[in-house]
Order: C-alpha cells, then structure tokens, then sequence
C-alpha cells in the first residue's frame, strides 16, 4: 500500500466506531481493517455475500469459495455470516450499513459522487456502488486529492456520470478531510505536512473552514 | 452491536402507541415470552404488524383479548374470535392484506425498497385500497414498505453475535421481521457461544439483532 | 371426512401428476394426500413454509414447530425443505405451483373466486388465498354444490367480494366437475348417483356439456 | 421433479440465441463444468444475466472471450477486458445495472412480481432508462422482472431432490437465480442422498430445480 493509501486508510479507521458494520468498496484494501484500534470491534461486510470479513489468509490457506468483492482471498471472522445477494444488498440498501467507504473519480460540493464511467474511455460499470451510496447511514469517499495529472477531483460539480446524488458525507484525501454540508464542503482537517493554501490551489470547489481546524498525520 | 438483556430491561423497550412486528403463524414460531413482557409492561395503544392475531385462547391472542391492540394489519383474523367482535364495535381497526403481499411489505421495509408491484389482489376489494400500476400492459398493485418501531423475533438458537436459526415451520415471517424493525428484539429457546453456529448456516445475520433476551433467571448468565 | 368431501377429494386427486408441487388450501384436509395414487409423487406446499409436506404424525409426536398453515400437526417427508414467508410467497406468487386447491363461498362463470369474506358477516381475511389463485398454473375449487341452505354456489357472477379475477381453472363439486373455458364453464363429468337434470337445477350459472361426459364416484 | 443427466444431455438444452442466467460473482461460485458444455454446444447469440463476465483468463470469461454473447446484463464488466472491447467495436449490447438493482429484478422474475421500486440510480444515468415513479413524496425507480430460458447454477451439495446448499461467498446470485429459470440446470461439487441434507437448512428447494449434471465419467451412476 503505498504512504498515500495508508494515510487516507488511517485516517478513515478513525471514523469507525465500535459496532459499526461497514462496507468497504473495492480499491479500498482490507488491510484497512488493520487501522482499526484494537478495543473496537468493526464487523466488515463484502457485498459479495458475507459480514465478519477478517484479513487475507497465510498464503497456502486460500479458499476460492471465500473472497472479496475484489476476488482477493479473505477470511471469515467468528461470528460472521454467509448469504446470498438479495440478503446483501437488502443490508446494503435497507439502511443497515453504519458506513461505506468508496473511491472517486469526481466529488462535488454538493456531495455528487463520480465513480463509474468515464464517456468513450473506462466503463467498468457500478457494481455495487451505487447501492452504497445510497443505502450506508454515512458514505466516506475515499480519494487522492487530485488525478494523476494533477487535476483536482473534488469539484463545484462533477462533470462525468454521477453514481449517486447527494449522498457523500465526508471526503478523506492526503491532505484535507471535508465535511459535505447543506452549505457545501467544511475543511476540518489537514493533513500536518500541507497547508490551506496548497488544500485550496488543489481543490476546485469552494469550501470554507471549520473555527476548530486540527491536522491528522 | 447485540446485548443480551434480561426481562426488565425488555420491558423498557415498550411504549405506549408503539408500531410492533411480531413473529409467527397462528402461535407457531410467535414470541410467547416476549408477548408476556409487553402484557406484563401494560403499554396499550399498539398498532399490530403480523400474519394474524394468533388464536384467543393462546398467548399471540392475548393482545387482542387483553385490548392492547387499537390497529392491526394482517392476513387473517379467523382464528382469534375476539378480534372480529372488536373489529365490529368499532374498538380496533383491522387491515386485512394477502399474506404475500404483506411478507413482501415488510421486506421492502428492511431491504430500503419504496415498495413492490404484486398481481395479488387485482379485480378485489384489495385494489381498492392501493395504487395500480401498469408496467408491460399487465395491472399490478403497489405495496408500500412497512416498518415498525420494534420487531419481536422468536428464534430457535442464538449465539452471543445475534446470529440466528429458526426451526421448522416456526421460521414464517421471522426473519423478514428481523430485517424491518428500527429495534429487533429475539426471543431465543437456546443462546449458543459465539462461533457455534456454522456461519454458512446463519439464517439471520447478527447485524440485524438489537436485543436477545436472556434465558433462565433474572440473575442468571445465560 | 364426510362422504362428500371424501369424494371430492378423491376426484381432485386424479387431477395430480407425477411431480406435480401442490398446495391444498385450508379447510382442504391433508388427509388429501392419502388419494394421491401410489405410482406417483406429488410434493405438497404449505405457505406457512415449506415443501414436503406428510399426514399428521402418530398420536404424541406431535412437533408444536410442525403445523400446516391450518394450525393442524403434520409431517415433513424425506426430499422436503423448510423456508421464511418470504420463500414460501415466491413459490405461490411465482409460478412455481402445479395446483393449488381451494374452498370456495361463491365461484362464478368467468373463473372468479370469492371465498375470504361475507361483508358485516364473516371476515376472516384473505391469508395466503388470493396469492395461491393468482399464482398456482392451475387453480381448482373443491367446494360443495351448494350451501347448507341448498342455494347454488355457482353462479353467473359471484356476488360477494372476489378472492381473485378469472384465474380459476377448474370446479369439483359432490354432483359435478367443471372446466372454465373462455366460452363459460363446461360440465365434463357428473357424479354417478346424480342426473345432468339435478346439477342443471343446483347450478345458478349456465354451462355447456362436454360431448364425452363421463362419470365419477 | 428432478432429472440427473450427463453431460450430453445438458447440451442438448442450449439453443442459438437463448436468455441465460448464470450464478458467480467474479467466477466464484459460477458453474464453470456447466459453462464449459455450453461452450463445447457451439451455440453463440446469447444474452447473459449475471453480476458481471468473468475474468478473461478464467472460466466464464470464456463465454466473451469466444464471442458467444450478443448481449450481457450485468453490473459490471471491468474484470473482462474483452467486454469493453466488443462493446466499443459495436458486436456486443452492454446494459449496466446497479448490483442491488439487479438481483432484485432476477428475484422479482423468480417471484412474480412486476417489479420493485428502488432509490438506487436516482440523480444518475441508470434513471435515464428507467421510469420514476413516485411515492410518498419520494422518487423510485422501476426495476423490472427479469426472467431467462436457463439458469446455471453452481451448488456446493445436491441431493437426489435437487435440494441444494452453497458454500461461503459461492452463494452469490445462484439461489435467486435458481428461482427466475423457466429450466434450472445445476452442477454440484457434490451429489448426496437424498435425505442427507437437514430440511431446515436447505438453502435452494429441490423443486426450483429441473437437472443436475451428473458428476464423474459419462457413464457413472452418481
């Protein structure tokens, strides 16, 4: 996982709270799980068909019965469960997922997410995600803060094909962590080696910022 | 996150008005010790979501006999002969709903659907009441999704996760149930350790569970 | 069972084939299933859950978590399988039924049931009857020829609140079997004690008579 | 009632041009004996509804890869770099469905409904193809039943009455696809007596089943 990811990750794990079920979307490694401090108990579900998801086995102990909506091999927690997917998604939809984390292409100060389809290039389709989005109490978009050429993602408004309306809540880059209001994006955090100067030149939505604004490493 | 609680602590989930599920078929596979804490807690004023209202001279019955009940939307009232003399007197509002299209209700309910369209009913009294909807030149009916305030679950074993198996035909709307309560209270004949019941063999998954009420004693650690 | 309910039973049971998955309704006894011929296996639904369904068990076996949906004490044969009411109504609304058998308070030319209320009379609600009539492939009424008061239950139009629009499929009564047909109903056989002239006389609606008319007993 | 037949009958059930369903997520849990015969069968035009196509290098990807689809509903085809190819040249239909959208219109087909009202794909593209409809003040989408010809499904046992259980994350959509086949053909790792699986746990009943193919040798009794 490169520093980048881990941050973000890191950072994520600190928004989980004990008892929480939660989704997190492919591209989102299961290592994830690993940042979840060790007196709170996150159970994870992967739409696929299960909750209680636990780390990628010792290499050896593979099973290709169980694995990750990513097809990476995991493994299943005591007190975990298997279904099939009208269950997963009645979970999934239904309301009861506390979070999801997903990635991005595009977010927007309206809490519009892009993750999709990008017209005549990359169509992967929606899997699940449109699902997330619109089910999970609270939906973390989980992103670089801007593409590999530099261009910002988080934008006034999203100009690909949306996956879902409205529905972000928090976004987590490298270097800032937005909050979606009514009254569009809230600065809470920066990272500690950047500054609001290099978090607005990479951002290209509006936003202001929180009275209360702490770093996050 | 599940909590095994004991009686008392149940009985503080009931509140007057309160909009209840409640599990079972005619008594089979209803919550008997659950409907005894929501007797025993006096709440009143209750709307009843379930199959029936169970028969009169059995405890899913009792709620009827014992006016707690002042609405209910079931499939069926033929087996509790109190339920139709309050119906008649105007002291409870009955909706009748066919028994597939209520179970689909309460799944759109916990599956976040806004409802599902059913050829059930069509040309009946049924469609009198709910939106018609054509989809492909065929009739269907809407059926909204129900929710409720608490669903009562009785389950046949329960581990300390809130996984749950149901046995035989006391399954019926329970696990539907478990999915569309804003709390989900069970009732269990067996509370396992954790990791006893195999996880590809869960029915319910603990993620839908609340409440587990503690079997035995009040004191004891079940 | 009375002689008449005897025989109807019996003469529906001659409507089963091999393989044939079936729910009888209640009030339409599981003693049924003893007319079933030998030589062939009908697997019985019960909508309260499940498929496999055997005659009562020996006195003291009686299993409280083993009923029908008429609350009566039965058994599960080997093959069978248990599920919610969620499965249970897929199965009936679903296409997934060869036959359902059900009672009926009036049945008319056009294939209308109504058999769930008797307006500021008798309301018992519906149950599962207007899912297994509108969804079972072949819907079968097994009811007396006419009330206790000896007024016709078959009529030209049913007067009462319907259970469900056409779908009925075929009418078994102690005098008469008939088919509806988008011509009307057809008598295709009378009882062997009765007369064309008695079921004329105990039927309000009008039928045509099948060239072949045969009997049964 | 159940039919256990060899490989040669179950080719003779594919057709030029048929609607199939075929259970997996990614290729865990899709019946990949199965698609093999249907392969070997030569016949090509089909549409495909499942959650996605394969990996290109693996099994089901196969079915892309030799160019048998015409047209795939799925809710996603990253996995299968072929896919995207052909749909951008024009020889192959993709229609792209939310995941949760999808299993609901397969069990919808399976459980005749006319369809079910979700909040998923509102404010998206996926709403652009689909009616809105509203209720209570809140926009759906109408999802609509979905059915096939086949449905190929991958069990972990079966028994004789074609019974069925799954294992772990190989579940999937094979249950819900299992009830939306006018013919439902299953390959099991395993085929049991009848009897050996407990009817309270069966996870598909044997009557949604019509074959199973055979396992071992053309001529082995299983």
């Amino acid at each position: 996982m490169s520093e980048m990811r881990e941050r973000i990750t890191r950072r994520i794990a600190r928004e989980l709270e004990d008892g929480d079920v939660v989704n997190l979307g492919i591209g989102m490694p299961t290592m994830g799980a690993d940042f979840i401090p060790d007196d709170i108990r996150v159970i994870f579900q992967s739409e696929n068909g299960f909750v209680g998801m636990g780390p990628r086995p010792p290499k050896g102990e593979e099973d290709p019965d169980l694995v990750n909506a990513g097809s990476e091999p995991v493994t299943i927690k005591t007190g975990g469960a298997f279904f099939d997917s009208t269950t997963s998604f009645a979970i999934i939809r239904g309301g009861h997922l506390d979070a999801t984390v997903l990635g991005a292409l595009q977010v927007d100060e309206q809490g519009n997410l892009a993750n999709w389809k990008i017209p005549g290039k990359l169509v992967p389709g929606m899997g699940g995600a449109m699902d997330l989005t619109v089910g999970a109490r609270q939906v973390i978009v989980a992103t670089s803060h801007t593409t590999k050429k530099d261009q910002p993602k988080i934008l006034p408004e999203c100009t690909l094909p949306l996956t879902a309306k409205g529905e972000v809540d928090l976004i987590v880059t490298e270097l800032a962590v937005f909050r979606v209001t009514g009254q569009g994006l809230l600065l809470e955090e920066i990272a500690e080696d950047t500054t609001v100067k290099e978090v607005r030149e990479k951002t290209a939505a509006g936003f202001s910022i929180a009275p209360e604004l702490t770093t996050f490493a | 996150m599940v909590k095994i609680v004991d009686k008392e602590q149940i009985k503080q989930l009931f509140a007057e008005g309160q909009r209840l599920m409640i599990g079972g078929f005619i008594e089979c596979g209803a919550p008997h010790r659950l409907i005894d804490l929501l007797l025993e807690s006096g709440v009143g004023n209750l709307t009843l979501i379930g199959n029936d209202t169970g028969f009169d001279d059995q405890k899913s019955g009792q709620l009827v006999v014992e006016k707690r009940l002042s609405r209910v939307i079931v499939s069926h009232i033929g087996t509790n002969k109190e339920t139709g003399r309050q119906m008649n007197r105007g002291d409870l509002e009955v909706e009748l709903i066919p028994q597939g299209t209520l179970v689909e209700q309460i799944r759109a309910g916990g599956a976040g659907l806004g409802g599902v369209l059913t050829p059930t009913g069509i040309g009946t009294p049924v469609a009198e009441e709910s939106r018609t909807i054509e989809v492909d030149g065929r009739e269907y009916l809407l059926a909204k999704p129900l929710r409720a305030d608490l669903a009562l679950v009785k389950a046949w074993k329960a581990d300390r996760d809130g996984n749950l198996l149901f046995r035989y035909a006391a399954r019926n709307f329970n696990p539907v149930m478990a999915m569309a309560g804003d709390k989900v209270v069970v009732e269990a004949e067996e509370i396992v350790p954790a990791g006893e019941i195999d996880p590809n063999q869960v029915m319910t998954p603990g993620i839908f569970v609340d409440y587990i009420l503690q079997n035995g004693g009040e004191g004891a650690s079940v």
